[in-house]
């Protein structure tokens, strides 16, 4: 069964949903704070943002009804949709939207999302009562994107005064629903705002959300949260495992939602910046030794595609290089005959003067869902023929930043979602190699090439479309042909329904389901 | 047969005061090393708490975010300056604020009790009812109930709580679907859990209460029952049951601090909010205030357990009473 | 049968005690029990069965005493009359019939009515007989429960009638107390008011004093006397003639499952036919003379040829030389604290002097403070104040150090001979590190020096146990056994003193009479001084020279045997003497 | 009080351990768990004999398969053969589950004795320690240890040892406090033995003879605890063939591929099971004797 739900019967009023997130509890229900994905999955519900984008990637109106940029891009307007008001009656005004961005750029805020993509932002004014003007250092081409994430979404300046703590456990927005109680580490409750008037243009209906409420509840273990879809407990379900969906598929109570995030592939990522992988065509090596189409096969039976890209194939200006991938161990021993790693040693893997030729690879259990792991134990085992030990480390997320910040990696797998192809230019400027004082930092393939810093930059300040797309396009097969990276899906973000739910559908933003057209049979 | 009961009342007044105080004085050290070895352990962990803090999924750091954060939390002060804040913190009964749930621990930690305490009773009292019921009637069965039964204690005992978990998981909700794996809500919810804790206990506490059901069976006193007319089940319901019990009994408080233990794993596979899945997860994050916390809590509870274990003992054995 | 039954409970509890024994026997007429020609086997048919053809009858208010040693099947006769033989046990009999009625083949719940109110049963070991964790007052109303239809205030009321009747002081009280807050006699005198709540026509008995102190002793065999003349048949049993002597009306004498004799008590006391029970009645010490064997000779072969020549045997009887003292005891005080913190006194102020070759007997009560004063002269425990000299020489207060020189010349034979054993050890390595000085740490037997070996035979033929044995672990040993080797444990080092804490208090009446007589024979052999330690007077008055009696703590008494036992002074001396069981009244 | 001193039975009266009338227990039990570990330890010492093949072998296109001639226990989700997989890894869960109970007892002895025989003072101190560690449930004091020193199958090993440690600890010392205190010792005083000469001779064999009972019991719970450990994510890492591990990963798939957690789950099961079985005839045995 897929998503394509019936429309032919009338949607029901009332009932409530529940959902069952397979991520961690967030601490703050405001993704202004922090901001990661599980904040993003349930803000969607109760919080909007400027602008959205849909299927085809095309930014749309949401509560900004029309926007102007500035000829030299440094300035743009944003005029607010009419008579929206948050639900605790606050009007969504310039003002609102001033004390939104200042609210990000403040460092007590502790925001790290949004707080990076408002990097040129410096300034906000209101133009008028419901023009607001946003005043920038440079040109960003990708300013639209950056506000259409969840983790910029506009809330009410009065609930914002608040205490953070009272913000973080209940969030004031103009969504179709309202936090109404937050029992932390059991569940969240939503309750249908009924004077919502402020639908994405892409929404199926006008008006208030058919549902009552929504019940959003926390599941890390795979297998329970799959049993608990089919005994019918939950009606919705996100991080599904391969197998489960497999089983959905054939199952005709369970529908299956597949929306790939944005931003980034799914990719490995080869650390350039220390041995062995300083040497190009060690990485080559590497690349061309790992059979990642059969175990994409095997391990995700179908229900995800080989990437070949450095951007996920929700962006419309992915790259797609299948030739620089395929699996050719021959090819790998030769090139690393060529980069003098000729003996082997006695458990088969290569050397050179000395040192054998290992691969350290910390995996972040929390970020790496186990078929991933898998994943990742086959290329290792088919790397092995080739003679590279990969040594795979599975730890908690704060080693693994620790692994990272102190450069102990030579590959690594770490998804970044962001919307747009400016992601790029987080992932792979050398800008991002100097780790930041928590010694975090995006490059971790290390990359570090003029030209690219170069085809970034520019492409995150040109407005023209065309040659953006050209920018992105060159800087892209620059990256893939540097074999900096080793793509292999799209990050996955697969959602189980039963079949009960009509209407649910990912945002085209960051993916993240709306159950704002939801109703239950 | 030294006679009893000559010691003056007065006498053991002031020894039953003596003794009580000695037990709190016990239970303040105990309480004092469990949070100097925890707070200076998870110091021991290599990392950055202030990663710990902003740390989740996805999130990238901010360093004037780290820097805040650090100042909130006195993470530049000095280790020592730290233990004794949180120390003296402690002594009045403040237990800090979490540095991954950006809230105060000790409300936190309450909410979290009673999920695990009612799982953790539960499963003691069906482990109880459970243990007698085996031993009961694999004691009075021919030669097969008994191999039967020490067989199943010694099964039941070496269960690891995730595989039983798994298993019941598959068997009573996927496969038959009576039970729901997952409802924090309602009593169905609970028997899976439950189920998954109390039997490998039911294992270990069958296995003593079949030794001294039987050492109580052969004694004289069930004898001279017997001689009176006393019926099979008078003689267990009136004699053996509670001798049975008393071993078992003692027990009561190891028993307490293994489904604690226990609790860690089933709380996280049943998603059920509680102490153990709340601990496991402030271990993993290094959240040092909640792991304190909860540590103390437990430390606490099985304080408390140990002392309520004795009462129990010396009501339900007079010959304790007696001294 | 069910005419049987239908003699309905609450008659049962309402019948009142009758007078004589001839109403008892002219109601129902039936004897209490009739048994003829009972087998009883155990597991395997092959194996030859425990009982062996057993018969005897009870009338009512007439007393049939079975007596034997250990073992002989006393215990699973009285099972048996109450269908409780065992689960694996095999019953036949020719006739087995209580109150007239025959109860072969009766099923479990056909038992269980007459249990309790056919017969009652009075257990070995008062101790553990009553459940610890209940009021005796419920253990005795159990019965009622089972048997009446009483209700819950009825039953409280004959409860304290029988209490009362048991002589069981301030009854109000007592229903409420457990049997830990009992003393022995107590607990012993609960037990049998609950097998006579129903007045049934038979009482059985087994051992009901054996654990007893001799004062106790002689109450409850009072009290039973009494249950008799009321009317109740009683089945007394019991390993020792004298006990039974005063209230048996007919004694049968028991043997590897046989009766081997039976007839009117006074007959038996009198004429014993059967060299069982002429070896019993040797086999009692009471009143006998200082070194009259026992026990038939050859019970202990001593073959003089091995009996090592370590010490010269200074004749005992020779009364000229001045008594050597070997060891003394001034002003010892010990004290303890109760669990509940209470202080103590076990010890109070008792002196004493053991002269060379000669007795001191210690008697008294449980509690009396007997193994204390021993554990004192051993100087296991020190003194809070007194002191314990040995040849002359300071011992507890010197160092143990100090103390190690004198150690060989002071043996010791403890009541519970079992547990001074090292489990792991065999007889042999017991015996190999006693004479070894602990220097042959050899598991095996085959390590050790050969003369160490010769020695170790020595001493075994010296307390006449089989070579056989050094193989064995303590633990597979019989009791007269045990105690054997224990004593060959403590010749080993060729000790001029032996202390003795209730060497035989473990032991039935045969076995004991072997181990006294053993220790009489090494005595004179070897000059040996022993402080004999004991409750049971008659023991004492066979074995002491010098006589020191206890009473909590303190020696009430001391002097010559044959004094103390002519002509007591302390009253409490006088109590234990009329309270010994003796034989001809 | 442990769930070790449970198994051991201590405290259990001599009563019950000598009554002959009990049926013999386990006479079949012990010899089918002596087959079982006798299984295991050839699995253990030659895990090609009981099964050829490389347990980390991928084959991608067979993944998934449920057990089967070809593959007894089924395939994982790499189409590893999960028998070779867990033929395989029965050498090092024996060896965590050793090693873990040897360094539980090592402690365990220390502690014990120095609680045993030091005095009342040092006995004062370490039961306060041991109520220390008590207070803190088993599987928190690893996870902690873990988390300093890092996952991984030393750790969690060392973790484990020191987890069962208290335990231990506090049987030796009752073990020890009550031979000091026997009859025999005092006897042995009688006869003038040295406090050395004793030691040796009588407390220490008598101290140490139950521990092997408690090693063998030890084992299996042992190997149940690194198992749970590997399952937290903290012990061997995959694709190591470690029971605990494979446990772990086929979880993921237990509604699609039971198979994957099941045989490792049940080896486990079964090594804990016959170790106890073993540990209790042994222990019988001794009794016996
Ligand atoms: N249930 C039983 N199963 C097997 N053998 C038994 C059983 N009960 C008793 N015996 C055996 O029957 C014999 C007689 O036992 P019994 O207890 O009657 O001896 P006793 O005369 O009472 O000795 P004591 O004076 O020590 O009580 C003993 O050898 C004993 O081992
Ligand atoms: N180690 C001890 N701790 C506390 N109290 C003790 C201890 N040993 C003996 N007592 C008490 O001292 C008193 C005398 O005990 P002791 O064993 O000497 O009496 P006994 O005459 O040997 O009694 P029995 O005839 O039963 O052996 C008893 O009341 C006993 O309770
Ligand atoms: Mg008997
Ligand atoms: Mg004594």
């Amino acid at each position: 069964a897929t998503a394509e739900s019936p429309e032919a019967t009338e949607p029901v009023i009332g009932g409530t949903l529940t959902y069952a997130s397979g991520d961690a509890e967030p601490t703050c229900l405001d993704p202004h704070v922090g901001g990661n994905y599980p904040q993003a999955l349930v803000s969607t519900q109760y919080l909007e943002s400027l602008v959205s984008r849909d299927a085809d990637g095309a930014i749309i109106p949401w509560l900004a009804e029309s926007w102007t940029e500035s000829a030299d891009g440094l300035a743009w307007d944003f005029t607010l949709a009419a008579d929206v008001s948050f639900t605790d009656g606050t009007p969504l005004d310039a003002a609102a939207v001033q004390a939104n961005i200042a609210h990000l750029q403040d460092p007590e805020t502790g925001s790290s999302t949004g707080y990076l993509a408002l990097a040129k932002v410096t300034g906000t004014e209101a133009v008028s009562a419901n023009v607001v003007r946003l005043v920038l250092s440079q040109p960003d081409s990708a300013l639209l994107e950056s506000l259409s994430q969840p983790w910029l979404a506009i809330e009410s300046p009065t609930a914002l005064a608040r205490s953070q703590d009272e913000n973080c456990a209940a969030p004031v927005g103009t969504g179709p629903f309202r936090v109404e109680s937050w029992v932390q580490q059991e569940s969240i409750t939503l309750v249908r705002n009924d004077d919502y008037s402020s639908p994405p243009e892409d929404a199926a209906h006008t008006g208030p959300a058919y549902l009552d409420s929504i019940v959003w509840r926390f599941i890390p273990d795979s297998a329970s949260r799959y049993a608990a879809l089919q005994s019918g407990d939950v009606d919705v379900i996100d991080n599904a495992q391969p197998d489960t969906i497999v089983q959905a598929e054939k199952s005709d109570t369970i529908v299956h939602l597949d929306a790939p995030r944005p931003g980034a592939s799914n990719r490995i990522e080869l650390n350039s910046g220390r041995a062995p992988f300083n040497d190009p065509l060690v990485r080559e090596a590497f690349i061309r030794s790992a059979n990642v189409d059969d175990a994409v096969t095997s391990l995700f039976q179908g229900t995800a595609d080989r990437s070949y890209s450095a951007l996920s194939s929700a962006e419309t200006l992915a790259v797609s290089r299948p030739d620089l991938f395929d699996y050719d161990p021959e090819a790998a021993s030769d090139l690393l005959d060529s980069a003098g790693w000729t003996e082997r040693d006695s458990g088969g893997y290569r050397v050179k003067d000395g040192e054998r030729l290992t691969v350290d690879f910390p995996v972040s259990t929390n970020q790496s869902i186990p078929a991933e792991q898998s994943l990742f134990e086959q290329i290792q085992a088919t790397a092995k023929e080739t003679g590279f030990e990969v040594v795979l480390s599975p730890m908690d997320l704060s080693s693994w930043y620790t692994a990272l910040g102190e450069n102990d990696y030579d590959a690594v797998s770490a998804p970044y979602t962001k919307v747009g192809p400016d992601v790029l230019r987080i992932l792979f400027h050398s800008d991002g190699i100097i780790p930041a004082p928590s010694g975090y930092f995006a490059n971790h393939s290390q990359v570090n090439d003029p030209a690219i810093d170069a085809l970034l930059t520019e492409a995150g300040q040109v407005t023209d479309a065309d040659e953006r797309a050209a920018l992105y396009t060159d800087a892209q097969n620059k990256v893939l042909e540097g074999f900096h990276i080793l793509p292999l899906f799209d990050q996955q973000n697969h959602y189980l329904l039963g079949t009960d739910v009509v209407g649910a559908r990912a945002l085209p933003t960051v993916s993240t389901p709306t159950f704002y057209d939801a109703w239950l049979k | 047969m030294a006679e009893v009961g000559r010691g003056t009342r007065i006498v053991r007044g002031s020894r039953a005061v003596q003794v009580v105080l000695a037990r709190l004085g016990g239970a303040v050290f105990v309480l004092w090393m469990v949070a100097t070895l925890t707070f200076f352990a998870i110091r021991l962990i290599p990392g950055d708490p202030a990663e710990a803090i902003l740390g989740g999924p996805g999130s990238q750091t901010s360093p004037e975010a780290l820097a805040a954060v650090r100042a909130e939390y006195g993470l530049d002060q000095p280790v020592l300056v730290q233990y004794l804040g949180q120390l003296a913190r402690l002594a009045t009964g403040d237990l800090g604020r979490s540095y991954s749930l950006n809230q105060d621990v000790a409300p936190l930690l309450v909410g979290q009790l009673g999920g695990t305490l009612l799982l953790a009773v539960l499963a003691l009292g069906v482990a109880w009812l459970l243990a007698l019921g085996l031993a009961t009637w694999s004691t009075r069965g021919g030669r097969l109930a008994w191999y039967l039964g020490s067989g199943l204690e010694i099964v039941a005992a070496a269960l690891p709580h995730f595989w039983l978990a798994t298993a019941l998981i598959v068997l009573f909700s996927v496969w038959l679907g009576w039970l729901p794996p997952i409802s924090t809500s309602g009593v169905s919810g609970l028997v899976l859990p439950v189920l998954t804790l109390a039997v490998p206990l039911a294992g270990f506490l069958g296995q003593i209460m079949r030794e001294s059901l039987l050492t109580a069976l052969e004694s004289p006193f069930v004898l001279s029952a017997r001689a009176r007319g006393e019926s099979e089940r008078g003689v267990r319901w009136m004699h053996v049951i509670r001798h049975a019990s008393l071993p078992a009994i003692s027990l009561s408080g190891w028993a307490f601090g293994s489904l604690l233990s226990g609790a860690v794993v089933v709380e996280t596979i049943f998603a059920r909010p509680g102490l153990g899945r709340t601990l496991l997860n402030a271990v993993t994050v290094r959240d040092v205030p909640v792991v304190v916390g909860a540590v103390l809590i437990v430390a606490v509870g099985y304080i408390l357990m140990t002392l309520l274990t004795d009462l129990a003992q010396r009501i339900a054995d007079p010959r304790l009473r007696a001294g | 049968m069910s005419g049987e039954t239908g003699m309905s409970a609450s008659e049962a509890a309402t019948a009142t005690p009758t007078g004589t024994p001839a109403d008892g026997v002219a109601g129902g007429g039936a004897p209490a029990v009739r048994v003829r020609n009972l087998v009883v086997g155990f597991g395997a048919p092959g194996a030859d069965p425990v009982l062996n053809g057993v018969t005897f009858e009870v009338a009512p208010g007439e007393c049939l005493a079975i007596v034997g040693e250990s073992g002989s099947g006393k215990s699973v006769t009285a099972r048996t009359l109450l269908g409780l033989a065992g689960d694996h046990a095999c019953v036949r009999a020719d006739e087995l019939s209580l109150a007239g009625a025959d109860v072969r083949g009766l099923s479990e719940q056909g038992w269980r009515r007459r249990r309790g109110r056919d017969v009652g049963l009075v257990l070995q070991d008062a101790l553990v007989s009553l459940d610890p964790l209940r009021p005796v007052g419920r253990e005795i109303a159990d019965s009622l429960r089972l048997h009446t239809s009483l209700g819950a205030a009825a039953r409280h009321a004959r409860v304290l009638e029988l209490l009362d009747r048991v002589g069981l002081p301030d009854a109000g009280n007592s229903v409420r107390k457990r049997s830990g807050e009992l003393s022995g006699g107590q607990r012993q005198r609960a037990l049998i008011a609950a097998a006579i709540a129903l007045d049934p026509p038979l009482l059985i008995a087994d051992e009901p004093t054996t654990a007893l102190d001799v004062t106790v002793q002689a109450q409850i065999l009072e009290l039973l006397a009494s249950l008799k003349r009321a009317g109740t048949g009683i089945l007394l049993i019991s390993h020792d003639l004298a006990v039974v002597g005063r209230l048996a009306d007919r004694i049968a004498v028991m043997s590897e499952g046989r009766i081997v004799e039976q007839g009117p008590a006074h007959e038996m006391l009198t004429r014993p036919e059967h060299p069982v029970t002429r070896q019993m009645l040797a086999a009692i010490p009471v009143d006998k003379p200082r070194g009259l064997r026992l026990s038939p000779r050859g019970a202990a072969p001593v073959s003089p040829a091995l009996v090592s020549p370590a010490l010269p045997a200074p004749d005992r009887m020779d009364r000229g030389a001045p008594p050597v003292t070997v060891l003394e005891a001034t002003g010892l005080v010990k004290r303890f604290t109760r669990p509940d913190g209470s202080e103590q006194l076990a010890v109070d102020g008792v002196s004493f002097r053991l002269e060379r070759g000669t007795t001191l007997g210690i008697v008294g009560e449980s509690g009396s403070g007997k193994t204390t004063t021993a554990r004192l002269a051993l100087a296991l425990t020190r003194p809070d104040a007194g002191e314990v000299r040995v040849l002359g020489q300071p011992f507890s207060s010197a160092t143990e150090r100090q103390r190690r020189r004198l150690r060989p010349q002071i043996g010791a034979v403890y009541q519970d001979a079992l547990s001074s054993f090292d489990p792991r050890l065999s007889v042999e390595q017991v015996l190999r590190d006693a004479v070894g000085g602990g220097s042959s740490t050899g598991r095996g037997g085959a390590s050790g020096s050969a003369p160490d070996r010769l020695q170790v035979l020595q001493l075994l033929d010296a307390v006449g146990l089989a070579q056989g044995l050094l193989g064995r672990r303590p633990l597979s040993l019989s009791g007269g056994q045990r105690q054997r080797v224990s004593i060959a444990r403590a010749l080993a080092s060729g000790p001029q003193i032996l202390i003795c804490d209730e060497p035989v208090s473990s032991l039935d009446v045969t076995v004991q009479a072997q181990v006294l007589d053993l220790l009489d024979e090494l005595q004179r052999d070897r000059g040996l001084s022993l402080l004999f330690i004991s409750h049971d007077l008659g023991v004492i008055q066979h074995v002491s020279d010098q006589v020191a009696v206890m009473l909590g703590g303190r020696i009430v008494e001391t002097g010559a045997a044959a004094r103390v036992f002519a002509a007591p002074e302390h009253p409490y001396t006088q109590a234990l003497l009329g309270a010994v069981p003796r034989i001809g009244y | 009080m442990s769930d070790l001193e449970i198994q051991a039975g201590l405290g259990r009266s001599p009563r019950a351990a000598r009554s002959s009338r009990l049926p013999r227990r386990f006479g079949v039990a012990e010899s089918l768990a002596g087959l079982f570990a006798l299984f295991l330890v050839t699995a253990a010492l030659f895990p090609g004999l009981v099964a050829p093949g490389d347990p980390l072998g991928i084959d991608p296109l067979s993944a998934f398969q449920s057990p089967s001639f070809a593959h007894w226990f089924g395939t994982d989700e790499s189409g590893r053969d999960i028998f070779t997989r867990v033929s395989h890894g029965t050498g090092s869960s024996l060896l965590i589950g050793t090693l873990a109970t040897l360094i539980g007892l090592g402690l365990g002895l220390v502690l014990g004795t120095l609680a045993g025989m030091l005095g009342p003072v040092v006995d004062f101190t370490v039961n306060r320690f041991l109520e220390v560690l008590f207070a803190f449930p088993g599987l928190l004091l690893a996870l902690l240890f873990i988390l300093i020193f890092g996952p991984g199958v030393a750790t969690a090993t060392v973790a484990v040892g020191l987890a069962t440690a208290p335990g231990y600890a506090r049987i030796i010392r009752g073990q020890l406090l009550s031979v000091r205190s026997s009859a025999f010792v005092e006897a042995a005083t009688v006869l003038g033995r040295s406090p050395g000469q004793i030691l040796v001779r009588h407390i220490l064999p008598n101290t140490l003879a139950p521990l092997f009972v408690l090693g063998t019991l030890g084992i299996g719970q042992a190997i149940v605890w690194a198992s749970a450990l590997s399952y937290l994510g903290l012990g061997a890492a995959p694709p190591a063939a470690e029971w605990g591990a494979m446990l772990s990963a086929g979880r993921t798939y237990i509604g699609s591929a039971w198979w994957m957690s099941f045989f490792p789950g049940l080896f486990i099961v079964l090594t804990a099971v016959s170790a106890t079985a073993l540990g209790r005839g042994i222990e019988r045995r001794m009794r016996h004797a």
